[in-house]
């Protein structure tokens, strides 16, 4: 029950985006093209999934039992910069034609916000390591629930009359502050499951 | 000075030059304010307990101990002594059912199981409207949502709303009503604890409780106290509103 | 017991004024100019000059290439000059001008009322004199007939379908022709059958012409293989994929041709030029052409020669009323405005239509409110809002992944959209950018 | 359908060597040179065509179908993932190991399924196949 | 020939049909909820709801004149709509200028930042509506005695609320069908709206498939929980009666600006309101879920939109 | 000197973090619920930028190219953290509301993004200049949001009644309210700077 | 101290694992780019049109690079000048292409050309063609609803109010070609700007036979060959009833202009010309922009 609590939470209760503030840059800038972002919702997730789990790893195993918490921004920040690279290394090196789909079809973006900012609330939060896992996969659940909707919004807007000073960012801003509204009528849910 | 090239050798030295000034500085800062942000922590426990009890001169902190609440969690409880005489205890009780989650408070009783004063030590209620929580029980000009004075052995408190005698929040009850359970829950469990020596298994709370009672098995909780984290910084949802 | 087609559709107000009102000859004016495009494909080459004699059924265009039709003198007279001429099309095109002496006839042609029930001509024999007679499809696509008669290989013609439809509003000349030429109709599709080699024919009727329908049951018993089916009064039921849907439940793959489901479906004025082609040597030099209108004063069903202007047509019907706000070639759904009176009869002109200045102008377009009532009608179950915003954006990817050369031009959206807009006039360009593209792709 | 266009950096026989030009999602961005995340990068694509009417230079399109980009992000991305999480869950509620050994075993799974992949390469690299044509010399989408 | 031809391209007729007429007839549908709320609310009911249209139609006005600089189009009844929409969902008690604000926020935010009727995402009475109720809350849930109720007592909590907090003290069915309990304007009477479906469905001026789905849904629902577990809680008929259900399935979910354009489309829009209505009413803070299910589902429909395509001709099957 | 004042000029109008550049956009939208969290916000970034740009222009020659973009990551991140503890240890209450936001100045782009593009290039007191003037630009942009959220909501501007709180529409200290003042105030930005070009 | 040491060691690590991550990533990915390509795309505008047939300004600038000649390679937006620039850093030369601009060939204003019917369809220029000749008799001539101003991307073309022409702005417009492409009717040409923007060419398009054409439109190229007689160089041709002037050979000496009966050849921005009153009206014209 609790982990079903933590993903209703950190999908729609405190979704990343519309409550929690987090990606917002790429939310606003990427989000065009509806393909585009079913695919970056999958790399995004992938990431932010091991990167929380290595960061916790770092935590947990060293910076804690050292008392060395004063170095976990620091840290987190150069371990996932490695990371995110890493992967993208050892998958041009195993496979040059899938990293080269890769390419093809997805842009190339960094969500860093959003990664260190799930290692450091899953930290915060006191979670063990399953809910770590669980809250990093449902926050980028979240995002790319909200990637989605917003890029198909967008592909609409596009195609409609937009007053020309509202056109681009305000427009996107005010229709996820709208959602954001509608988001809230979630709130409370979570309590069924604690 | 020109710029160093990318040798490996170079950009080896460069960056543990750089790593090793880093950790050092950090270090060093971290020295500084270890110290500060301990005493920043213990401040905030320390003041919410002198803020709710009548005036003490023991360290309550010190003699803390944990007691079960009944839900599978325990409750703090931090005596408060003048000298040698009980005068209070305080005591940081939850409630996981409120608007915005959990919502922790620290209440304290005097002698005569009267609300000394409360207070909230941290919450996610929406500002303007659950948050006014922190303040809105204690406003002594208006009985009807003031607890402060209430004697908890006579009245269980619950919102008018509910049937019950404490004015909840405008449109907040939700709030309101996690809080009052915290209240209580945080009374009762102070009060079964006392009474779980003298009347096994009763939950009725018995009027006249001898401090001294306590003062035994105060001992073997106190042994494996340890404050609860629970004044960690809540981040995400906290700023989030 | 009424069929129809399954999706989409719209109820226009029928309007049939001219319904029932036998069908007239006019007189031939002293100089008519025969178009030499009047059909899809490439124009016919002009095989006389200036100064010829020719006569009524004179061959003056020979098709070039596969898909084209001959083209034969209307009249008698000399060849004025060969000029262009402003056509249906809206601009100039090449036209053989005949100035009109007399009237007389090539002798071949057997001009006589007689109805001639056999024929001993082979399968070949009668699409060879449909390409001579050049027959293309009158119901207003006028695609070359004697192409639709020879399936591509690997396919194989199973029925006939005789399209009796007119779901235009206002025009009646299928109708008036029905009603007069039934027997004729009833060989020309029996001739039709053998040129198919099949032998099933249904002939669909919408239920508004109940007397046609009735004659036709009565006479089709003697025509094996002919079956009269009344359809709903449903537009577009004329189209020929939503004909056939309607009649025999296939539907006709996205972008596949009638003959994929095994269906050839004809024009009952197309059937009827074949019957008098290969039984009567009588190449296609007139047709039926409604002239209506509110305002005009004698809604009339004229047969006319080809090249004859529309204004000899409109004066006929009582000359052209005093507010005329539009002038339409065809009919209101479909038909085609022209901001000319002069402009020549051609073998695809169903109908004359005249609309009121009232009535002529559009109401000013509004932003979509996307009550998918546009997408309710189309017939061909496309979404029209979003085509047509994709071609005012130029977003031709997407137009070409929804199907917008789907589209059949039925001009539903258009009609029931509440926000007055321009549907099918940006789907109409979007159709032919994305159709230009596909073409530049496969090269 | 995914299309791409590039410019033929180098012909081997019948291994073509595209340089596509990729508009990355940040380097269309207006304030890109205040972001090093707009690392607007081009990338070369292998790609195999036998009918030689290609040489270097040639501005060409790449063309692969939409469902090769899902495929792709299922190998990189899908497949690990799920390896992780059954392995978090697996080493916490089968094995009961501790925290530490089930996130250390959880990433490390990550490198027999890289083995896997490399096993696999050939197929992958059939999977992955683009084809090229000619791109149209004049600007077909200003049509 | 004085005058000159008319040429456009083809149809050259029109069906007629327009946005007024559609607006309109909304508005007429909407009269029986009206009537009832009069009887229930008295001079209250009409006051809010004249100044809500006032609200809605003069901000539309200003902000398309002088902000937008555009021809305002407020003939076409749209704004009117939305003012009448918003005022049946709020008490009827509610401040002026509380109302004003959210007139604002309707319009002003979910209606003409888009640029005006046809552009927008959202619902704009919606918008009005959860904005208000996130920054009014007290307000906004405050729900004033029937007049028609013969208790002294000045507020009174919604079905949907007793529901919640006080399952015990529940009216009879009968009454929640026929509206003389606490509530919102326009969601009193269960039976004078359906009377407007009826209308609407007569003039065609919306389709079944969205209400259907939407009641549809929270029917089976609720009566899969009730068949489990019976309490009153899970009680379908209850849920279909009471709160904004009824007024937000016929009247508001079906908004065409906002609502998916496909059959199919609409189906899923439906069943996802419904879904996410019962999670909020049975799971979540609030007692009803109905405007924050529809705000979100418009949130959706473009992506519904993107992925249902309407039933093409000659389709073919796969595996058929 | 001119020069300088130039670079700080141009960071606080025409290349505004916040209402151009568009950078940075998380913080911007979480930390304003009042003008004095925006405020503070702001200041530490301001702190780090500047701190971080005149760090990495005397540091330009001691960093060879392929290690410059981890070396000033570091180096960031360093005073990201010198931030926090201090924040912790003096102004507890405020390093509360501002949650993670604090260590997440290192990932913000405009930080990292100046170090690169401008602070690598430049001599230190440019970069000086530099680092004030996008920091003061985004201090203020994120100031000028929290004051108009916290009026709009509470009826406050740094905690002082302008009208009564009763009037205050909630929702703008909220999340939503975010989004839509921000969305807003960068529409009305738009416009002003087509007027005056 | 300890705890220090420990920092330190920890940070190292970390520190150094990272770096050679990095590093190595970098190596790996280190795009086979020629620095010149960003040093050319800095210099080119930017404004990623196409006009020049690569996809953005980058796909240019690659293409410049990795070319042998700079022949076929013309950025129109930045012209001769950025091309001499990107010449001189290439260390090559760029052929010298001489700048062009937009021209609009007609001259129907409402006055010139009557109005004969009445367009009602959606407003879009390509949608009018495709149903007819227009609402004039001329059926070649510009129809005014402006597919040419939608298409341009730089703001350089207008539909004057009053006219119903488009007109081109010489400032603004870079002959990247994009109208040229969506007029429907091929009015709109890319002629050579000519030595301080003097240009002269007809002005129509209508290939009628001369009385039609001029039943249609005052100012219409009849087709009657007296420029053509008067041209010294050879740069009039007629074909099809309509002279074309050839910006390669035409010396702009505006021999032709006066002999016009229509008026249908246009000079622009040279100095007046006393004797002929026609000759003003359309420089005001052309001023009223
Ligand atoms: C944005 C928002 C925030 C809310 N925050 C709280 C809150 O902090 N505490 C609470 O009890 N209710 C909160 N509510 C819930 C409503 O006020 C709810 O109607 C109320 O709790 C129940 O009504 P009552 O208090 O009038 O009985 C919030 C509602 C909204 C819209
Ligand atoms: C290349 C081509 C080949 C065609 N071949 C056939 C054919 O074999 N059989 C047929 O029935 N129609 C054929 N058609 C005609 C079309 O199916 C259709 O009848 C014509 O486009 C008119 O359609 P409409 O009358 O519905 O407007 C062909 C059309 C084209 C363009
Ligand atoms: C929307 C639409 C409506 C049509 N309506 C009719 C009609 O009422 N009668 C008719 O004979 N053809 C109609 N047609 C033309 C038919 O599709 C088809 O071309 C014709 O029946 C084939 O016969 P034909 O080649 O002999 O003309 C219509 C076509 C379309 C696209
Ligand atoms: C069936 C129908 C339902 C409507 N429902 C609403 C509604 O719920 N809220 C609203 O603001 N406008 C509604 N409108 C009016 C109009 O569509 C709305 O103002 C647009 O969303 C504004 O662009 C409705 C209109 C129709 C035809
Ligand atoms: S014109 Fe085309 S899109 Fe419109 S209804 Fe007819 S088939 Fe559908
Ligand atoms: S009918 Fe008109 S208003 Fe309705 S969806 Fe279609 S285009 Fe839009
Ligand atoms: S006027 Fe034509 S050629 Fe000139 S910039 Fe505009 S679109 Fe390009
Ligand atoms: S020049 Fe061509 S595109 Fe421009 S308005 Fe005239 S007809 Fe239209
Ligand atoms: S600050 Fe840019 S993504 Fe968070």
């Amino acid at each position: 029950m609790e982990i079903i609590g933590i993903i209703i939470v950190a999908v729609f209760v405190n979704n990343i985006v519309f409550s929690q503030f987090l990606g917002i840059c790429p939310f606003l800038g990427v989000s065009k093209k509806i393909d585009t972002a079913i695919g970056m919702s999958a790399a995004v997730t992938f990431v932010i999934t091991l990167s929380t789990l290595v960061t916790y790893l770092i935590q947990k195993g060293i910076l804690e039992n050292f008392g060395l918490e004063y170095l976990q921004t620091i840290t987190f920040i150069l371990v996932i910069a490695a990371l995110v690279q890493m992967v993208e290394i050892i998958i041009k090196k195993i496979s040059p034609p899938l990293y080269q789909a890769l390419g093809v079809y997805l842009p190339l973006i960094t969500t860093n916000c959003i990664i260190l900012g799930v290692a450091i609330l899953v930290i915060q939060k006191d979670f063990n390591l399953v809910e770590s896992i669980v809250y990093a996969i449902s926050t980028a659940i979240g995002y790319s629930m909200a990637l989605l909707i917003f890029s198909s919004i967008r592909e609409q807007l596009a195609l409609s009359k937009v007053p020309k000073a509202m056109q681009g960012v305000p427009i996107a801003l005010l229709t996820a502050g709208i959602l954001a509204m509608a988001f809230m009528g979630f709130s409370g849910i979570d309590q069924v499951f604690k | 000075m020109a710029k160093l090239k990318s040798t490996f050798k170079n950009m080896f030295l460069s960056l543990f030059t750089i790593c090793f000034v880093v950790a050092v500085l950090l270090a060093q800062v971290n020295k500084i304010t270890a110290k500060p942000i301990a005493e920043a922590k213990a401040k905030k426990l320390e003041n919410a307990i002198r803020e709710v009890v009548p005036p003490f001169d023991n360290n309550p902190v010190a003699e803390a101990y944990k007691i079960p609440d009944g839900a599978g969690d325990s409750l703090t409880i931090y005596p408060a002594k003048k000298g040698d005489e009980w005068v209070g205890f305080a005591v940081t009780s939850y409630s996981n059912n409120a608007f915005g989650g959990t919502i922790q408070i620290i209440v304290g009783f005097d002698k005569d199981n009267r609300i000394v004063n409360y207070s909230v030590l941290s919450h996610a209620e929406t500002p303007g409207l659950g948050a006014k929580v922190v303040q809105w029980f204690k406003d002594t000009s208006k009985p009807g949502q003031c607890i402060i004075g209430r004697d908890l052995s006579k009245e269980k408190l619950s919102v008018s709303k509910d049937g019950g005698n404490v004015d909840a929040i405008t449109a907040s009850t939700i709030t309101s009503r996690a809080f009052l359970e915290a209240v209580n829950k945080a009374y009762a469990a102070y009060v079964n604890t006392i009474a779980g020596n003298a009347a096994s298994g009763a939950t009725e709370l018995s009027k006249d409780i001898v401090p001294e009672e306590t003062t035994k098995n105060e001992k073997d909780i106190a042994s494996d106290t340890t404050i609860n984290k629970n004044d960690k910084t809540t981040g995400g949802e906290e700023h989030a509103q | 017991m009424l069929k129809t087609f399954r999706i989409g559709g719209i109820h226009p107000k029928a309007n049939k004024l001219s319904a029932g009102k036998t069908i007239q000859s006019i007189e031939i004016p002293d100089e008519v100019s025969i178009p030499l495009a009047q059909h899809i494909g490439a124009p016919s080459q002009p095989v006389v000059k200036k100064g010829d004699k020719v006569k009524v059924g004179t061959l003056i265009g020979k098709s070039v290439g596969f898909v084209s039709a001959n083209i034969h003198s209307s009249v008698s007279g000399t060849v004025k000059k060969i000029d262009k001429v402003v056509d249906v099309s809206g601009y100039r095109r090449d036209a053989v001008i005949i100035s009109v002496e007399g009237d007389e006839w090539e002798d071949s042609i057997d001009r006589s009322e007689t109805l001639i029930n056999e024929c001993a001509l082979s399968q070949k024999e009668i699409i060879d004199k449909i390409a001579a007679s050049g027959i293309v499809g009158m119901g207003g696509a006028t695609f070359p007939t004697h192409v639709k008669l020879m399936p591509p290989p690997g396919t194989k013609a199973e029925v006939l379908i005789i399209n009796g439809v007119e779901c235009e509003p206002y025009l009646t000349s299928d109708h008036q022709l029905m009603m007069e030429k039934t027997e004729e109709i009833l060989i020309g599709t029996t001739l039709l059958m053998k040129a198919l080699n099949v032998s099933k024919a249904i002939i669909g009727i919408e239920n508004n012409k109940k007397d046609v329908i009735a004659k036709f049951s009565q006479l089709a018993s003697s025509y094996p293989g002919i079956r009269i089916q009344p359809l709903e009064e449903r537009y577009p039921q004329g189209g020929e994929k939503q004909l056939i849907d309607a009649l025999i439940g296939r539907q006709v793959p996205s972008g596949a041709l009638p003959i994929a489901v095994g269906a050839v479906v004809q024009n009952v004025g197309t059937t009827f030029a074949v019957y008098e082609a290969v039984q009567k040597n009588k190449p296609l030099i007139e047709r039926i052409v409604t002239v209506t209108g509110e305002e005009v004063h004698n809604p009339c069903n004229i047969r006319s020669r080809i090249g004859v202007p529309f204004q000899a047509l409109i004066d006929f019907a009582g000359g052209l009323p005093q507010n005329t706000g539009k002038i339409v070639s065809g009919g209101p759904m479909m038909g085609k405005a022209v901001a000319y009176t002069d402009i020549p009869v051609t073998k695809g002109t169903s109908g004359i239509l005249i609309i009121s200045s009232s009535k002529a102008k559009r109401k000013t377009p509004k932003d979509c409110i996307r009550c998918a009532k546009c997408v309710q009608v189309c017939p061909m179950g496309l979404n029209p809002t979003l085509l047509m915003n994709l071609s005012e954006y130029a977003v031709w990817d997407r137009a070409e992944k929804n199907h917008i050369t789907d589209c059949i031009e039925c001009g539903s959206c258009s009609y029931t959209c509440p926000a007055d807009r321009p549907l099918l006039d940006y789907i109409r360009l979007g159709k032919g950018k994305v159709m230009a593209l596909m073409k530049a792709r496969k090269n | 359908m995914i299309e791409h266009e590039g410019i033929i950096e180098h012909i081997d026989g019948n291994h073509i060597k595209v340089r596509i030009l990729q508009q990355s999602a940040c380097s269309a961005c207006h304030a890109k040179r205040y972001c090093t995340a707009a690392d607007s990068s081009e990338k070369t694509v292998d790609v195999v065509d036998y009918s030689g009417q290609f040489k270097v230079n040639d501005r060409v399109t790449i063309e692969g179908k939409t469902s090769l980009g899902y495929k792709a992000v299922w190998w990189a991305y899908g497949i690990p993932l799920i390896l992780i999480v059954s392995m978090v869950i697996l080493s916490t509620y089968m094995w009961h190991l501790n925290e530490i050994q089930g996130a250390l075993l959880s990433v490390s799974i990550l490198a027999p399924y890289y083995i896997v992949l490399y096993f696999l390469r050939n197929k992958m690299t059939k999977i992955f196949t683009f084809t090229i044509k000619k791109s149209d010399s004049s600007n077909l989408f200003l049509l | 020939m004085e005058n000159k031809l008319v040429v456009s391209p083809s149809p050259h007729v029109h069906g007629r049909d327009s946005i007024p007429k559609n607006m309109y007839g909304v508005l007429i549908a909407l009269i029986p909820a009206f009537l009832v709320s009069l009887y229930v609310f008295r001079l209250d009911a009409i006051i809010i709801t004249l100044f809500s249209v006032l609200f809605c139609v003069g901000f539309e006005y200003l902000i398309a004149k002088f902000i937008l600089k555009k021809q305002p189009t407020i003939t076409d009844g749209s704004a009117i709509l939305t003012g009448i929409l918003l005022a049946f969902n709020l008490p009827s008690n509610l401040p002026l200028w509380i109302l004003a604000i959210g007139a604002l926020a309707a319009i002003g935010i979910g209606k003409m930042s888009f640029g005006g009727l046809g552009n927008n995402i959202f619902n704009p009475a919606l918008v009005g509506r959860i904005f208000l109720l996130i920054s009014f809350p007290a307000q906004m849930t405050t729900w004033p005695v029937p007049a028609t109720a013969a208790t002294d007592a000045v507020t009174s909590a919604t079905v949907l609320a007793n529901l919640k907090f006080n399952p015990d003290n529940l009216p009879s069915l009968t009454h929640m069908f026929l509206g003389t309990e606490g509530g919102s304007l326009g969601e009193m009477s269960a039976l004078a709206l359906l009377l407007g479906l009826g209308y609407l469905l007569w003039k065609k001026i919306i389709t079944w498939h969205i209400p259907t789905a939407i009641l549809g849904t929270v029917a089976l629902f609720s009566g899969i929980l009730y068949l489990i577990h019976p309490i009153p809680q899970h009680n379908p008929l209850i849920h279909l009666f009471s709160g904004g259900l009824m007024l937000g399935a016929i009247f508001m979910a079906t908004d065409y600006v906002t609502s998916p354009l496909t059959k199919k489309g609409m189906l899923i829009y439906g069943f996802f309101i419904g879904i996410i209505t019962m999670c909020i009413r049975l799971w979540g803070a609030y007692p009803e879920g109905m405007s924050f299910a529809i705000v979100l589902m418009n949130g959706f429909t473009p992506l519904i939109n993107y992925y249902t395509t309407p039933k093409r001709f000659g389709e073919v099957k796969k595996n058929g | 000197m001119r020069n300088n004042i130039n670079v700080l000029i141009n960071g606080i109008v025409k290349e505004n973090p916040t209402f151009v550049l568009l950078l940075g956009m998380c913080p911007t939208l979480a930390t304003t619920s009042s003008a004095l969290n925006g405020m503070s916000m702001g200041l530490a970034t301001l702190f780090v930028l500047t701190c971080s740009n005149i760090a990495i222009s005397s540091l330009k020659n001691l960093i060879p190219d392929m290690v410059r973009i981890p070396a000033f990551i570091v180096v960031i991140a360093a005073f990201v953290t010198i931030v926090e503890m201090v924040m912790n240890a003096y102004l507890p209450a405020l390093a509360d509301s501002l949650g993670i936001f604090i260590p997440l100045i290192v990932v913000n782009c405009i930080v990292l993004g100046r170090a690169e593009s401008f602070a690598s290039k430049n001599n230190v007191i440019s970069s000086l200049f530099d680092g004030l003037g996008i920091g003061i630009g985004f201090t203020l942009a994120l100031t000028v949001l929290g004051a108009l959220r916290e009026f709009l909501g509470t009826g406050k501007i740094f905690s002082i009644t302008v009208y009564p709180e009763n009037y205050g529409s909630l929702i703008f200290v909220l999340a939503p309210g975010a989004f839509i003042v921000l969305g807003y105030l960068i529409a009305i930005f738009n416009k002003l700077q087509k007027k005056t070009n | 101290m300890n705890a220090i040491l420990i920092a330190v060691a920890l940070l190292g690590i970390i520190g150094a694992a990272s770096a050679t991550i990095l590093y190595l990533t970098g190596q790996k990915f280190k795009v086979i780019e020629d620095p010149l390509i960003e040093q050319i795309q800095e210099i080119l505008p930017g404004a990623n049109c196409g006009g020049c047939g690569f996809p953005g300004c980058r796909g240019f600038a690659s293409a410049v690079v990795k070319s042998y000649t700079m022949d076929d390679l013309f950025c129109p937006v930045g012209g001769q000048e950025t091309m001499d620039k990107i010449a001189t850093i290439l260390g090559k030369t760029a052929p010298a292409t001489s700048k062009k601009i937009a021209v609009v060939r007609c001259d129907g204003t409402c006055e010139h050309r009557p109005q004969t019917s009445i367009y009602d369809g959606a407003p879009r220029c390509a949608i009018e063609a495709a149903l007819y000749g227009g609402e004039t008799d001329c059926f070649f001539g510009c129809l005014g609803l402006g597919d040419c101003v939608d298409a341009c991307l730089f703001d350089a073309i207008h539909i004057n109010p009053q006219t119903l022409l488009p007109e081109v702005d010489e400032d603004k417009c870079t002959a990247c070609g994009a109208c040229v492409k969506a007029c429907p009717k091929d009015i709109i040409e890319l002629r050579k700007q000519g030595p301080k923007s003097r240009r002269i060419f007809v002005s129509c398009v209508n290939k009628d036979k001369g009385p039609i054409a001029r039943k249609a439109c005052e100012v219409a190229c009849i087709g009657c060959s007296k420029c053509l007689q008067v041209c010294a160089f050879d740069a009039i041709t007629i074909e099809n009833n309509l002279a074309y002037i050839d910006d390669d050979k035409c010396r702009l000496c505006r021999k032709c202009v006066p002999v016009c009966p229509t008026n249908s050849i246009w000079e622009l921005n040279f100095p007046p010309r006393k004797e002929k009153a026609s000759e003003s009206s359309k420089e005001e014209i052309k001023k009223t922009v």
